[in-house]
């Protein structure tokens, strides 16, 4: 097992560098301006956001500005934003932990309501609770975040006051900043996690359905173990594999971050970062988030592999 | 009941051929064959729609904005004053299309290269995971604005303006979702190849092809199909949040992504202009996802019905 | 008193076709330590009447519509799946038919036998092991100890079976169902499986109801047989009674298709074919099922239904061809 | 006539025969703005008049949180780096200027302890020099002294090249010498009549020498209080993450008294207009929210049960569609749009004005702006002494119509009108934003009704305000037909505003397309009155000089304006802000409080 980690490690590494060369020549072909703004600003003549682009080299040739990026990343240095004039890895380290608060329990809800839910609804095929949890599925994952948001935000916000709607981070202790901390991060979990538990939900009810027929169900039934036993211990133990790697290649998504609803709640995590610095064409805090999110996706690709051979005895590793 | 043979009826067949069988097993599920329905009305609607209300898309009549439901505009109106229904009607086409091609392309692409990678023993297996891993990796925003930036004028020459951005963004939804379903289809195909009937095959002088195409895709179509209808719903809302993001459509072309878009921030002042569009997207997606549990049911031999 | 009286068992299958009469009023008991053998082509529901007395069939769409299941003198049907459970296993063991797909492939073996010793027997984990390993041992798997720990996919069909056959008898049950154990093993290993059965019967003197379409078998291990066609029992009788003087026409039809090497060339004779197929038992055609393949079929057979009746001590036919004598 | 009937009004106010207040109505009705109103006191001699704002509280603090909502959050907290106002308003919050406008268009002092003027010295009359006069003990955050060497410091800082700050343009040709510890003067190279632009407002603020004095240059970026501004502002720095949230807390030695009011400051960035506004005016959440660029109908609907309500300021923000003399379509020595050729159709003035004839400014105010916008004709909307009265707008189809067809443009059979062949088919684009979206949906059915193709296109806006020379989509290279966008007017006065459209300065490939007359308009009149108005020191002059120059605009039709927008607000009912359509939002931070 361990000398098929090494091997498929030794792999990553020409790979990840394949793709960082991709990114950084989409990147870079990709048109935009981060000194847009200053266009339309009569104080600042046009010399000076000229001046500002070959300051950062962005005017030099392609594969130029890739070498030098690469050879700052040999030696650790992420890259310089222009946008924020900051380096690039405080900025990320500084919203990685709100992402992955966010992000994560998001995640964590998708699941604590999706294997349940799944499992019940392949138990009682076509009973009510089925076809009711198969309806919520659509209503999940039919309607984008953008538009759930907004009707949490009226609902919950603005019209029973329960909750508040922008996201502040302010640093603190004891059970009253615990307690806020919590208010402000349901709503976007809440949505969040909907929209992911939809999909999951299905995927692990089509899942057990397809192991709930097979022979040694009924022998196990025949065991007198018991429904709930025979369901967790026999049914779910084989459904689960292929829905476990499922999970496993997600998880990149979580330090993607949502960027549709970090928009909407103000959530300073990542995926606002990415959207505003796409938008900005900030290439140097682009090229290191999607750099990072590179890196998690070889990463979880080969925890998935090797979760399905633990998990699968059948499957040896040649 | 499972590993049970039941004596299944052995009267005279009118021939036995797998399409009709299929159909037949397709007619048990109840709500794929309503939904089957349900999406022919609404693709019917957005085609013979525009004959049947002449309303044109772009009337602007500042006075009658935000006007609910009524008569003149039975999907009500917009802030300037454009009927719904017709934008609707016109927006569903796109919607739909982006929708289904989208789904198409990553159903095909993705399980194309996950049996591919998955048949394969060599460098090809790992060569396929580089490419899936380098395209679950690039993230979706800066793709489109290069690829607009590079292709909308060749594109536009040709296809004109609306058709170049249609396929602009047909290609780059569906372009992107396909990793998810090559992986599905590879993981299957690991297992499948092992088992006792493709070695038959195998030894019956099958080749790689055929095994694949007879034997192995039949068996991994399951999770196939759940990935290809979560798609569309995916690929329609894509393109609904390319248009959050300021990408996408021309701004005067109203796809129900868009409409939903634009409607967001009057919610609680005309929820009909947003209500339309949400409920149009849930009955494709809805309809679309019965369609795939219906035939996935129908399609999977092992399942008695 | 038998140890399982089954009596006027109906087991339905509602299907899009209609509904489908798998099992039609069978009347069948086993006393303790017997070995009774249940015969008849597939498709005649014998193993629908196997998997009612557990209640293993999945209901929707199956349904037990009629019927008694006594077993020591406790009717089965009426108890939910729930109180079922106690006598799975620990009362009646199950022996399936396809070994390869009958065992959780995620689970070891013995995690699977020793399962199923913790539901019905106070024993601490230890205890479970060591008798898993003494009846893997007992079934002759080799390096029981070494192999508890093995996967189902590191073990030959013959194998999988003696862990099967482990798993049933593993809380000592009283009766033993084994649904045609042998059909998807090669002769030689299916030699050892009977004899295997044979074995543990001795040692443990439970009842074991023998299911199978091979008449060979038959032959070699029941004390009684049961024959069944088209869901109904039409005949009954001691082995020897059975082989030495068949009353039925379909199972004198089963005695002469079984191919004799016994006999020396001269004697050898075509085999005789049963014509037909199996009706489809989807609102059937009154009168005996058998009819349209009987070769000695009168009018009233179309008619009327013959019912089971003794023409020998312990010895009993549903066939009109008695009445007239 | 009119230059010595002021000259009259101007020594009556000096000898107090006639109040300022009085003057400066009297300036406002014969059309001059009240901040050039002011000026010409100055320069006429007459000091300008500190209005303090009405700051009500009586005592220092206690006024709890201020929470500010930007939905565009500030990036960065060094005033010289910053690129959008959005940085202007977060470093605002730290470092403050010498003086910035109030509500009245007044020069506030904040760091100066006077307005310089010809009475107390500080201004010259050949407008060539100024002299400012600092407010004594005034501290930084970290306790040192604020001297005349930081005031030097700042200009050295901005205009090195090598420090790549943004705001060099308002400290170029000039120099900035110490007089003496609490005096600083300014010398400029050229009479620069509005001399209230450097150290004045949001790129005037002034930062540390002692904490940046070895930053200057090309280790600017390496500079650790970039991130942790110490500032002389009334709060003092707590935390910053880029994008998302800055916090400050009250500065207790703050050199102004019983300011400033709150306790604890905090700005939150991100999210979009809307939701900003329904943060502060439904749910109250939030104290003030900036830049409300949101439907009049949608703010009409959250004020109606709301806990606040939208404020609007008056400066000189035009929003516009700007016309392409020179031919897009065809490339000439690898130029689009090059000054070498005509615009085939628009070169026609009919044609031009007929487009103008179908802006339908009025829809566009009642369906989008609302209260945030004015229909004009004018490109010049403000001060209010520029303002041309000349001009008018109409809207009609008919005579649209009209106009075309006596140009020669014949209806075709499918409605669009051709003339020798060319259909007349318009390429209108401009910057992703929702207004603007709609804007252009009305525009092109009034052109549809007319017999006009027009197709719409949008660009994300990094691009088309990118200066990258190898993008198509930039508004200065224009490779369309018509585009519409926003130029905001920075400071009161309208040099730098109406020098963009000199013939010099037209964008070709040469100038990599930096040339700000992108609409390749070339108009001697124009010309002529520009470089006249430059060196004209009479305000009376030069205000008929840019008047002159605006109505050129308009008969030329070089611009058609859509709306002149005014800067739109929410804030909470209790907070009282110190606002001013000459400044940016934060720029009189000390004088805001809260009104129970």
């Amino acid at each position: 097992m361990s000398q098929y980690i090494l091997r498929r490690l030794m792999i990553a590494i020409p790979s990840l560098l394949g793709i960082s060369l991709v990114l950084f020549v989409v990147l870079a072909l990709a048109p935009g301006d981060p000194f847009s703004e200053l266009a339309t600003n009569p104080n600042v003549p046009p010399e000076v956001q000229a001046a500002l682009r070959a300051k950062f080299g962005l005017d030099d040739p392609i594969y130029l500005r890739y070498l030098h990026w690469l050879a700052a990343m040999a030696q650790g240095d992420w890259g310089f934003s222009f946008v924020s004039r900051v380096d690039v890895d405080t900025l990320i380290l500084q919203r990685l932990p709100t992402t992955l608060y966010v992000v994560g329990s998001s995640q964590l809800l998708a699941l604590l309501i999706a294997i349940p839910v799944g499992v019940y609804a392949a138990t009682r095929p076509y009973s009510i609770f089925d076809q009711l949890a198969n309806t919520f599925a659509f209503i999940g994952f039919s309607l984008p975040t953008f538009f759930t948001g907004i009707l949490f935000i009226l609902v919950f916000s603005v019209k029973l006051d329960w909750l508040p709607f922008v996201y502040t981070e302010v640093p603190g202790s004891g059970i009253k900043w615990a307690i806020e901390m919590i208010r402000q991060a349901i709503m976007p979990v809440m949505v969040l996690g909907l929209f992911q538990a939809a999909s999951m939900t299905r995927f692990v009810r089509s899942a057990m359905l397809d192991v709930i027929r097979l022979d040694y169900v009924t022998t196990a039934r025949a065991k007198g173990l018991g429904q709930a036993k025979v369901i967790v211990k026999h049914v779910m133990r084989n459904a689960m594999i292929p829905v476990v790697t499922l999970i496993a290649l997600q998880m990149p998504a979580v330090f993607g971050g949502a960027i549709v609803t970090e928009q909407i709640f103000r959530i300073p995590g990542i995926g606002s970062l990415l959207i505003s610095s796409i938008l900005a064409n900030d290439t140097p805090v682009v090229m290191a988030v999607t750099f990072v999110f590179a890196c998690l996706v070889v990463l979880f690709n080969l925890i998935a592999d090797v979760l399905y051979g633990w998990l699968d005895p059948r499957i040896s590793f040649r | 009941m499972a590993g049970l043979t039941l004596a299944s009826p052995s009267a005279e067949r009118r021939g036995y051929s797998p399409l009709r069988e299929t159909w037949r097993r397709y007619r048990r599920h109840k709500p794929a064959v309503v939904s089957a329905v349900l999406l022919l009305l609404l693709i019917a609607a957005v085609v013979i729609g525009p004959f049947v209300w002449r309303v044109s898309i772009s009337d602007i009549d500042v006075l009658a904005g935000m006007q609910g439901p009524s008569l003149a505009h039975p999907f009500g109106t917009d802030d300037l004053g454009q009927d719904l229904l017709a934008r609707m009607i016109y927006g569903g086409r796109i919607s739909l299309a982006v929708g289904l091609a989208a789904m198409l392309v990553s159903v095909f692409v993705g399980t194309l290269i996950g049996a591919l990678a998955g048949m394969s023993r060599g460098a090809l297996g790992y060569v396929l995971m580089w490419l899936t891993d380098l395209f679950l990796s690039l993230p979706q925003l800066p793709l489109l604005l290069m690829l607009i930036y590079l292709f909308r004028d060749g594109l536009k020459a040709v296809f004109g303006p609306e058709g170049g951005i249609f396929i602009l963004i047909v290609l780059v939804i569906g372009g992107l979702r396909w990793m998810p379903v090559a992986r599905l289809v590879r993981a299957q195909f690991l297992s499948l190849r092992e088992k006792e009937f493709v070695e038959a095959a195998r030894a019956l002088g099958a080749s790689p092809v055929r095994q694949v195409v007879r034997h192995i895709l039949p068996n991994a179509l399951g999770p196939v199909i759940i990935a290809g209808t979560i798609d569309v719903a995916a690929a329609i809302i894509a393109e609904s949040t390319l248009s959050f993001l300021g990408l996408g459509f021309p701004p005067d072309t109203p796809t129900w992504g868009r409409i939903l878009y634009d409607a967001k921030d009057f919610l609680d002042i005309g929820p009909h202009w947003a209500l339309f569009p949400g409920g149009a997207i849930f009955i494709a997606v809805v309809a679309i996802n019965f369609i795939g549990d219906g035939l996935r049911d129908a399609l999977d031999a092992r399942k008695v019905i | 008193m038998a140890l399982l009286d089954i009596k006027g068992l109906k087991t339905h299958f509602t299907t899009d076709a209609g509904v489908l009469q798998a099992v039609d009023g069978v009347d069948i008991s086993i006393n303790r330590g017997e070995t009774l053998c249940v015969v008849g082509e597939s498709g005649c529901g014998k193993t629908v009447t196997a998997m009612s007395i557990l209640k293993l069939i999945a209901m929707p769409p199956g349904k037990i519509v009629e019927g008694e299941i006594i077993f020591e003198g406790r009717d089965l049907v009426p108890l939910s799946s729930h109180q079922l459970d106690d006598i799975r296993a620990k009362e009646i063991g199950f022996i399936f038919q396809e070994p390869m797909t009958s065992l959780n492939p995620v689970l070891t073996i013995g995690e699977q036998i020793a399962e199923s010793l913790r539901r019905h027997e106070a024993v601490t984990k230890k205890q479970a092991l060591e008798r898993t390993i003494d009846m893997l041992k007992l079934v002759q798997i080799p390096n029981a100890a070494g192999r508890v720990h093995h996967y189902p996919h590191q073990f030959s069909g013959g194998m999988r079976q003696r862990v099967m056959i482990a798993m049933a008898l593993a809380c000592r049950p009283k009766l033993v169902i084994a649904d045609e154990p042998t059909t998807a093993l090669d002769v030689t290993i299916q030699a050892q499986i009977l004899d295997l059965l044979q074995d543990m019967k001795e040692r443990f003197g439970m009842a074991v109801m023998l299911i199978t379409h091979a008449m060979g078998v038959v032959a070699e291990t029941a004390q009684r047989v049961v024959v069944m066609y088209a869901g109904k029992v039409v005949e009954e009788a001691p082995v020897d009674e059975l082989f030495g003087n068949p009353g039925h026409p379909y199972t004198k039809g089963l005695i002469r298709s079984i191919p004799r090497i016994d006999l020396d060339a001269e004697h050898k004779t075509r085999l005789e074919a049963i014509g037909g197929s199996v009706p489809i038992l989807i609102n059937p055609p009154p009168g005996c099922r058998f009819a349209p393949r009987c070769k000695y079929a009168m009018s009233i057979c179309t008619e009327k239904e013959p019912r089971l009746r003794e023409i020998a001590p312990g010895h009993r036919m549903a066939c009109h061809l008695g009445d007239a004598s | 006539m009119f230059d010595n009937n002021l000259r009259g009004m101007i020594d009556d106010v000096k000898d107090g025969r006639m109040d300022r207040r009085a003057f400066v109505k009297r300036m406002i009705a014969v059309g001059l703005t009240a901040p050039m109103a002011n000026q010409i006191l100055a320069i006429g001699g007459v000091a300008m008049a500190q209005s303090p704002n009405p700051y009500k509280p009586t005592k220092r603090g206690g006024g709890g949180p201020l929470k500010l909502l930007w939905w565009q959050g500030p990036t960065l907290l060094n005033p010289h780096f910053a690129t959008g106002t959005k940085d202007q308003d977060g470093s605002r919050l730290f470092y403050e200027p010498l003086a910035s406008w109030d509500v009245d268009g007044h020069l506030n002092p904040i760091l100066a302890a006077e307005i310089p003027s010809i009475q107390n010295g500080g201004l010259t009359a050949d407008a060539k020099t100024v002299v400012w006069k600092l407010k004594p003990g005034v501290k930084w955050h970290d306790g040192k002294p604020f001297t005349a060497d930081d005031v030097v410091f700042n200009w050295e800082y901005a205009s090195d090249p090598a420090t790549a700050a943004v705001s060099s343009g308002t400290y170029s040709n000039m120099t900035v010498e110490k007089v003496d510890d609490l005096t600083v003067r300014i010398k400029f190279k050229d009479p620069t009549p509005f001399w209230a632009n450097a150290f004045v407002g949001a790129y005037g603020c002034i930062i540390p020498k002692h904490l940046f004095a070895e930053y200057k240059g090309s280790k600017s970026r390496e500079a650790p209080n970039n991130l942790k501004p110490v500032g002389t502002s009334p709060y003092k720095f707590v935390e910053f993450k880029p994008g998302d949230l800055i916090r400050g807390e009250i500065n207790n030695d703050y050199h102004m008294p019983n300011r400033p009011y709150f306790d604890t400051i905090e700005m939150k960035g991100g999210g979009d207009a809307v939701s900003a506004a329904r943060a502060v005016i439904q749910t109250g959440e939030y104290d003030f929210a900036w830049n409300i660029q949101v439907e009049d109908e949608v703010l009409l609907r959250l004020e109606k049960g709301g806990k606040g309500k939208t404020l609007y300021a008056v400066g000189g923000d035009i929003e516009f569609i700007a016309i392409n003399f020179t031919d897009p379509n065809t490339e000439v020595d690898g130029e689009r749009s090059s000054m070498k050729t005509k615009h085939p159709i628009l070169s026609d003035p009919a044609v031009r004005k007929a487009l103008a004839l179908l802006v339908d400014r009025e829809s566009v105010k009642k369906a989008i702006y609302g209260r945030a916008g004015r229909t004009t004709a004018n490109y010049l909307n403000g001060p209010e002494e520029f303002v041309s009265k000349n001009t008018k707008w109409e809207f009609s189809v008919e005579k649209a119509s009209a106009l075309l067809d006596q140009a020669g443009w014949k209806p075709g059979a499918d409605g669009i009108r051709e003339k020798d062949g060319k259909k007349l088919k318009l390429l209108y684009q401009t910057s992703i934003n929702g207004p603007r979206q709609k804007t252009q949906a009305i525009v092109k059915q009034a052109c549809q009704k007319a017999g006009i193709d027009v197709e719409l296109k949008s660009v994300v806006a990094s691009v088309f305000f990118s200066s990258d020379v190898a993008n198509p989509d930039t508004y200065s290279k224009f490779y369309a037909d018509i585009e519409m966008f926003q130029i905001p007017m920075t400071q009161p006065d309208p040099a730098l505003h109406m020098r963009r459209y000199l013939s010099r300065n037209v964008a070709t490939k040469e100038n990599k397309w930096q040339g700000q007359n992108f609409p390749r308009w070339v108009n001697k009149d124009f010309d002529a009155a520009i470089d006249a108005a430059d060196t004209e020191t009479d305000p009376i002059k030069r205000a008929d000089l840019y008047i002159k120059c605006n109505d050129l605009m308009w008969q030329d039709t070089v611009v058609i304006p859509v709306m002149h927008r005014l800067a739109v607000e929410a804030c909470s009912n209790t907070v009282r802000p110190a606002l001013s359509g000459w400044a940016n939002q934060t720029d009189n931070l000390q004088d805001w409080y809260r009104e129970a």
